[in-house]
């Protein structure tokens, strides 16, 4: 974990108001694992005041990219940036996905933008057979870059299946002899709630990547609670703790 | 050579810049990325007898320069707090104060002395302050007459540094500094968070699960600032003065205002080496304007028109 | 169609936007860039009873998201307005309340009397919350006796639309609330400027000249919706929200709260139609919200866990 | 009086931190009295929440022309603007030089920055004798451009005069037959003040222009008071009653 004001090293507008943004860093690029997230200072005034975490998106030699959508003051401002131009960046954060595991296969589940840790899971992946499942609401939203054996659901069937990425993911299951998997997702709680279910129902192990506010990022602030369903403690911080979840072990916010 | 150091009570601190209770965990979440030993000292999470879990989330909303929160003191409780994280701070070459909040007075007492059979902890910060728990906090942070009692107490129990951290949610501040004085107070933090709400006009709820909050930050640093010069013109003990320090240049305000030393909260959530910096600044402000000795900026602000 | 019409007093706003006082001048100021006919009303600037040159420079300080004001109640006087801007405003289709500040009961009972003689005037609101005055103002604003004394007062002078506006800077504000409810008031306007300072590290002045001022601005929005909550908790007379509205989210938050109305203050500077835009805002946030009338919004906040 | 949406339509780097600004707007540019002024939100944040004023430099066509030094926030935001975007504008605002009195020789003075009202008085002196004299630390902050018969002096004797404009002057007065000479000025109020004495000792009529901070620029905050020597009243507004003021008429705050 190092605080660093780095170069922006790349600047791409993907489509519609998702951009994929690079930097550079060695120490980040080189310690990175995936389902950790960076924390960005976006401009130098206090609007906005906090932070951004972004999920860690691809690691390219010494540059650390990250995907996005422009959404609110935070992504407007980054996407005022010039290349070359500094920014302020705390990284890498959180604890990842747990990707030395007893398992086989991997099935890589993101929803929308929540594909965001998967290609860099998927080159720390690389001695596992994975499968990825994409689901968005269009066409638009599948963002297949850097990912192996795609099947794609969109909520309007303008491509693959038309219905929910769960739902696909159980039509595979049911369909496909998968040997020793386990689930690595990421998306809307919504989905990861139903998810939880599924992996439950077939005994699967899962880890999902969380989304909470964070004042910090760091664990200083106490601020970014998810409620354990393990009785061992009430909370977990996600920024510290998380991230990268057991399913099973947190209750979603809704 | 310039002189940073300043003294609280029997304390003395290497420079004017402590970190403020909550802003900063237990010291230790940060080693990575700040030297903490560069700091006036660290001023510990609030502890209570007993761990607490917090409020249920959302414990967190950015507003307009400010950081409105809603932690309800979750913490480790002192037990823990001695082995798991004294033996880490203990060995620090910084100061330790240990923030301490409770529910009754008897609780106050209990977790000082808890902590005075150990070795390492300097000075003790008394959270009569907090907005944001059901008992304890503001029932007493806005009762002069409870507030002079808990220092009276506490002041039974300690040789160590005492200081009391009053809330700003109240008429007149300075009654409650001189309350402290007068029971023994070492010095006052000045000021904990002002009161705050904020709704999510989608959903029609509060953002924070506790309805109201506290708010932190840029936004309050104004209004600090004339609570730290309300207090430092109506005691005579040291004023540490907090809200919405992000630079070495408020730094300075505060201490012009009358502030003895100052807390940096917020600022460390943004840049945890935040108090280094302005520890750094304020010193090189002092070299600049000849300054040397930083205590000859305490209240000099020149008021005469 | 959705009815935006609010009701305080025997008084109709068509909608629940109002100019807060001393942010919009006299009203006239600002014709060639706002149509003042599509606010809910006007709030005229602090009127004494005789003409006030306000405070010395520097009156204005800019700070994180807010405004640090000293203005010092700067105004012509109610006889000077009776003649040179009242027959102005008597002519404009909107809602003119016209403000009142003293620096003693008889001066609020003068200056009020003097403008019942008057036609075109709605109704009033008293300002006894104003920081930046050494008499009258927060002397009386932090007294609860003397502000439902002056509430009483007033009340047996006039059957128009009598408002009282409160100050922040108190411990509860709600027992205020409750005292002018007691002493008649239709309506509580909340809040006025939260006190700040800030100093100029250069000189080691105070950037204002009478060193503390108000704080205004996005950066108390926070604040003022706990008080706004907290005071529509407390009374059954209409609350008028005011602190920090920029924009229309801004009042829809505070109208969930439990504000009847909203007042736009510092947000005129930058935009003297700010208040028309929040206006335009609200309806079109109704149509889209399915919500006929703009009073199913006040209080309906969702505060259920 | 208006409020605009216009675009930027040009921005030069003159020198060092000076720059010159152009926005198109036929009704400002056809209403704008010289020493009148544009109040600019800078961008759309609450940092800073202020607009910023700044004097009316040129008009040419449609385009208002500003100039300014990068100081603190506004103008750092000010620069960041790409040619054809947006900016919100307020004016012209306030009072202006009175250029139909009965006089014959404008004497404009101008020290560092403010030059910025110069260029279009100049223009709207058309029919008068001018003669300008420009004050600054160095050459480097002399900016001559659009102005008629300039006389120069720096601080530092790298230009010019060696000395005070305001000595300049007094010496050009000394030793030129100046015919019904009224002195147009704007710059420090150190500068100001020693103007208004020189102007009395030789009942020279005088007008300059202030600087205030100011919140709203348009009368309605009461925020930027100067105080008046004629006991009339105490206090006038610079936004309104001003800018620009006989020098003999207000007092300098130093
Ligand atoms: C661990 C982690 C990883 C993340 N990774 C990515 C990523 O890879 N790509 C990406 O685009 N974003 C990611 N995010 C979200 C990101 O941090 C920003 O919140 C998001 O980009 C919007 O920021 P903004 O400043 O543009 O919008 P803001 O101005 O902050 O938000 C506008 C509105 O949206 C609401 N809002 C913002 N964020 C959230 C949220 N997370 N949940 C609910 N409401 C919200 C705000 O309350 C506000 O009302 C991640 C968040 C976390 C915690
Ligand atoms: C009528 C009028 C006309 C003006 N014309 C011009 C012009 O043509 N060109 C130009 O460059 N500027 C002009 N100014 C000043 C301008 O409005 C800004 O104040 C200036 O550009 C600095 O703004 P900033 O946001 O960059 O700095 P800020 O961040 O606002 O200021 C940084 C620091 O400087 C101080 N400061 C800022 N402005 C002043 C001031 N006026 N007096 C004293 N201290 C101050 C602030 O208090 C702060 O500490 C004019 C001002 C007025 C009132
Ligand atoms: C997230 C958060 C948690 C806090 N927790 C505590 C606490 O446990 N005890 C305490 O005395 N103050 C606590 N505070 C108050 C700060 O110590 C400080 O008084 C306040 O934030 C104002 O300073 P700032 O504006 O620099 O943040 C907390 C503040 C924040 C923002
Ligand atoms: C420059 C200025 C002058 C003000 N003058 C008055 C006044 O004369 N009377 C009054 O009751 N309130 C006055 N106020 C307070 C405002 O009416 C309002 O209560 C306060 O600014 C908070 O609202 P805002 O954040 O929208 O500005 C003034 C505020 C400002 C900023
Ligand atoms: S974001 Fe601060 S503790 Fe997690
Ligand atoms: S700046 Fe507001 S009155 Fe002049």
């Amino acid at each position: 974990m190092i605080q660093t004001l780095c170069h922006v090293s790349s600047i791409e507008h993907i489509r519609s108001n998702i951009y994929v943004m690079g930097f550079g860093s060695s120490e980040i690029a080189s310690s990175s694992m995936a389902g950790q997230f960076v924390n960005i200072k976006v401009n130098e005034t206090y609007q906005p005041l906090f932070r951004r975490p972004f999920s860690i998106y691809h690691i390219e030699g010494e540059n650390v990219k990250i995907i996005f959508q422009v959404f609110g003051q935070g992504t407007k401002a980054l996407i005022q940036k010039q290349l070359s131009e500094k920014i302020d960046v705390i990284g890498p954060l959180g604890r990842g996905y747990n990707v030395r595991d007893d398992f086989e296969t991997a099935l890589l589940v993101g929803g929308g933008l929540g594909v965001a840790p998967l290609p860099i899971l998927t080159n720390q992946l690389r001695t596992k057979r994975i499968v990825t499942f994409l689901g968005g609401r269009t066409k638009e939203q599948i963002l297949p870059t850097y990912l192996e054996n795609v099947q794609i659901a969109t909520d309007d069937g303008s491509a693959g299946y038309k219905g929910t990425v769960v739902d696909l993911l159980e039509k595979y299951l049911v369909q496909e002899q998968v040997v020793k998997p386990k689930i690595f997702a990421c998306g809307p709680n919504v989905m990861l709630k139903v998810l939880g279910k599924l992996a439950a129902k077939r005994s699967i192990p899962c880890e999902v990547s969380l989304e909470t506010v964070m004042a910090c990022g760091i664990g200083i602030c106490q601020g970014c609670p998810v409620e354990r369903t393990d009785g061992r403690k009430k909370y977990s911080l996600v920024c510290k703790e998380g991230p990268v979840f057991d399913v099973q072990s947190v209750v979603f916010p809704l | 050579m310039i002189n940073t150091e300043v003294t609280i009570g029997s304390l003395k601190l290497k420079n004017p810049v402590l970190t403020a209770s909550g802003t900063f965990g237990y010291g230790d979440e940060v080693k990575e990325l700040v030297d903490v030993t560069r700091l006036g000292g660290i001023i510990t999470k609030s502890l209570s007898l007993k761990p607490r879990d917090g409020n249920s989330p959302n414990r967190i909303v950015e507003t307009a320069s400010g950081l409105l929160n809603s932690i309800g003191l979750a913490n480790i409780g002192v037990h823990a707090f001695i082995k798991e994280k004294l033996p880490y701070l203990r060995n620090l070459e910084t100061t330790i104060i240990v923030n301490i909040a409770a529910s009754t007075i008897e609780e106050y007492c209990d977790v000082l002395s808890i902590l005075e059979t150990e070795t390492g902890i300097d000075g003790y910060e008394i959270n009569v302050s907090c907005p944001n728990v059901k008992e304890g906090g503001l029932t007493f942070g806005t009762n002069c007459a409870m507030t002079e009692e808990i220092t009276r107490r506490l002041r039974l129990l300690t040789k160590k540094t005492l200081i009391l951290k009053l809330t700003p949610n109240v008429t007149r501040i300075a009654e409650f500094a001189r309350a402290v004085e007068r029971a023994g107070a070492d010095g006052v933090s000045v000021v904990n968070t002002f009161i705050g709400m904020a709704i999510d006009i989608r959903t029609r709820k509060p953002r924070l699960s506790t309805i109201t909050g506290g708010l932190s930050g840029p936004a309050i640093k104004p209004l600090a600032l004339a609570k730290v010069y309300e207090v430092a013109q109506a005691v005579k003990i040291p004023v540490i003065g907090i809200g919405g320090i992000m630079t070495w240049e408020d730094a300075i305000e505060f201490l012009l205002a009358g502030a003895t030393a100052i807390q940096v909260g917020t600022a460390n959530f943004i840049t945890p080496s935040a108090g280094v910096k302005i520890a750094e600044g304020i010193q090189r402000f002092c070299e600049e304007a000849n300054v040397r000795d930083v205590r000859e900026l305490v209240g000099a602000m020149r008021s005469e028109r």
